[in-house]
């Protein structure tokens, strides 16, 4: 095999990879690869060198646990710009968080915490900083723990005329009928019934 | 017959529905879906579910219910048409066939989109690395309210088994009046104390108020402010 | 400033960005920018067949509305043997109700599963958690029934650009046996999940 073409296939490992790659994993991989006169700390150096070269916007760097491509530093303000253009999606727990404010407000963190079943002071703090909940009070209960609500711009945010918007939670039932769990406590509305349309 | 059985056996966990056995059916005995001999597939079909009793499968209801409109297409097959309808009489098959088609279509479209280049399979992406995830703390954000819909009911069912207490939507009289004051209060950025009450209050709604004001004021959410003894205290929000 | 410089910039923005990146926000970042006789879509054009010609392993692709690099087909059974990802299966069933909602969306379940002749409840549920499908919204019908749609994630795994991309739907001369036989046989493909897997 050609050097270009083992040189490439190491820069695929290395970009797919999930984080900085050990040598020792793509030694494994190519160990199938007959390297004849090369060797791998060779052709790692001439990878590094071809892109730190070339008209490239990545470098290759051996950091502690291993290689990773990233951006060449000048092109950092870029990147910083291009972070205050996009909209940013919630993390899945942040929207979770925000899911249980929104429909079981006001509620405790230690609620919160129940409910999702973890410690949910981080998400708490970075839904706060974006104002889309707020502390609207205190509870009457040992400790006088705080309650958080939604705000104003959470409803802006989503499109919601008011908090009595939001999609019900009926609806999840129609999700998926196999969950039985969920009727024992709930209400019921009668799930609509299958009728065959023939549209289109 | 003895083979046909075995073969049925042999498929038994494949068929995903009833159109999935007669598509099956349709296609094994080389017929026209525009001209489905009737008697001759719901024969089939009718052995086919006769084997899965047989074998104590539980049947889908979707299966008898197909099974039913077979016999009923059947029926219809074996009236008569009225002599003044003949013409324009609709084949008591379109339907199914139409179905069946449409059913057809989509097992297509499934096998061509498993034909494109599928991401994790062949093609990759960057992994991921998190000096690019910055602190971002504007109002900038992508998602609908269906999305919050989905997050909770991921939160349902990982909480399913055990008891999850569903408290009722109460407010509690002091948190609501916190809400209020401070609604007004952010409105106005500053009020006078006094204004927050009504006449109509009973003693308990001042008690509550009062509270709710001190709350505040702990919190540091509010700050007020008395100009001189006995005169109005001005509640604002800071800076 | 000259056009590899532009070039790369772009090249970095793609590259931090962790989903495929619009070209509305590539443009704000680079409004600032002066691009003499320059333009934008020529630019990509340009980066992208940079990547296609040379010896790097990666290709600029048009996916999901935006622009993401992505190892090229040819590398793929290499990044596979580094085991990094866990690939999960989408079963027949689903690939049928993933085309059923792609095709015709916005879509109830009803209607799914009038299409399919079977309850799709479990299905539904499937897609939903791996987010290839999500719900659009609510049908003016009795019951309000949900109705469902594809996700950008769904266009990010089939390298769609846009929904109207999808291979077109077929009319049905007859029910050919040779492509049923190839579908029974249980055509399967790899997703990223938590799922553990047995590849090795």
């Amino acid at each position: 095999m050609e050097k270009e073409k083992i040189m490439a296939i190491i820069e695929s490992l290395i970009f797919a990879s999930e984080k900085p790659l050990r040598i020792k994993y793509i030694e494994q991989v190519i160990s199938v690869i007959d390297l004849g006169e090369l060797t791998l700390p060779g052709l790692m150096q001439d990878l590094r060198d071809k892109f730190a070269s070339e008209t490239s916007a990545l470098e290759l760097l051996e950091v502690a646990e291993g290689w990773q491509f990233r951006t060449k530093p000048p092109f950092a303000e870029w990147i910083k710009r291009l972070n205050t253009v996009r909209p940013s999606k919630l993390s899945q727990p942040a929207m979770e968080t925000l899911a249980i404010v929104a429909y079981r407000q006001p509620i405790t963190r230690a609620e919160i915490d129940y409910v999702r079943g973890v410690d949910s002071g981080g998400v708490i703090k970075t839904l706060l900083d974006k104002r889309l909940i707020k502390i609207v009070g205190k509870k009457d209960l040992p400790g006088r723990p705080l309650v958080y609500g939604t705000t104003q711009e959470f409803l802006e945010v989503f499109s919601l005329k008011d908090i009595t918007s939001l999609p019900n939670l009926q609806d999840i039932k129609q999700i998926s009928s196999a969950e039985e769990e969920l009727e024992r406590n709930q209400t019921e509305l009668p799930l609509p019934a299958s009728e065959p349309t023939d549209e289109e | 017959m003895i083979s046909e059985q075995q073969d049925y056996r042999v498929k038994l966990e494949v068929f995903e529905g009833p159109l999935d056995l007669l598509l099956f059916l349709i296609k094994r005995n080389e017929l026209d879906i525009y001209d489905i001999p009737i008697s001759f597939i719901t024969e089939q079909y009718l052995a086919y579910l006769g084997m899965m009793q047989v074998l104590n499968v539980e049947l889908a209801s979707e299966f008898l219910v197909i099974a039913a409109t077979l016999l009923e297409i059947k029926a219809r097959m074996l009236l008569p048409a009225p002599a003044d309808q003949e013409e324009d009489m609709e084949d008591p098959r379109l339907e199914l066939t139409n179905r069946l088609l449409e059913y057809q279509r989509f097992k297509d479209a499934a096998l061509r989109m498993n034909n494109l280049t599928v991401l994790y399979r062949d093609a990759f992406p960057r992994g991921l690395h998190e000096e690019f995830e910055t602190e971002d703390t504007s109002l900038n954000i992508d998602a609908d309210v269906f999305d919050l819909l989905v997050a909770f009911k991921s939160i349902l069912d990982r909480a399913k088994g055990e008891k999850i207490a569903y408290m009722t939507v109460e407010r509690m009289s002091v948190a609501q009046r916190i809400n209020d004051v401070m609604e007004r209060i952010s409105v106005a950025k500053s009020i006078v104390f006094d204004t927050l009450l009504s006449a109509d209050y009973t003693r308990l709604d001042i008690v509550i108020t009062l509270l709710a004001v001190l709350e505040l004021l702990r919190l540091r959410m509010i700050r007020c402010e008395q100009k001189e003894p006995f005169g109005s205290i001005w509640l604002y929000v800071p800076e």
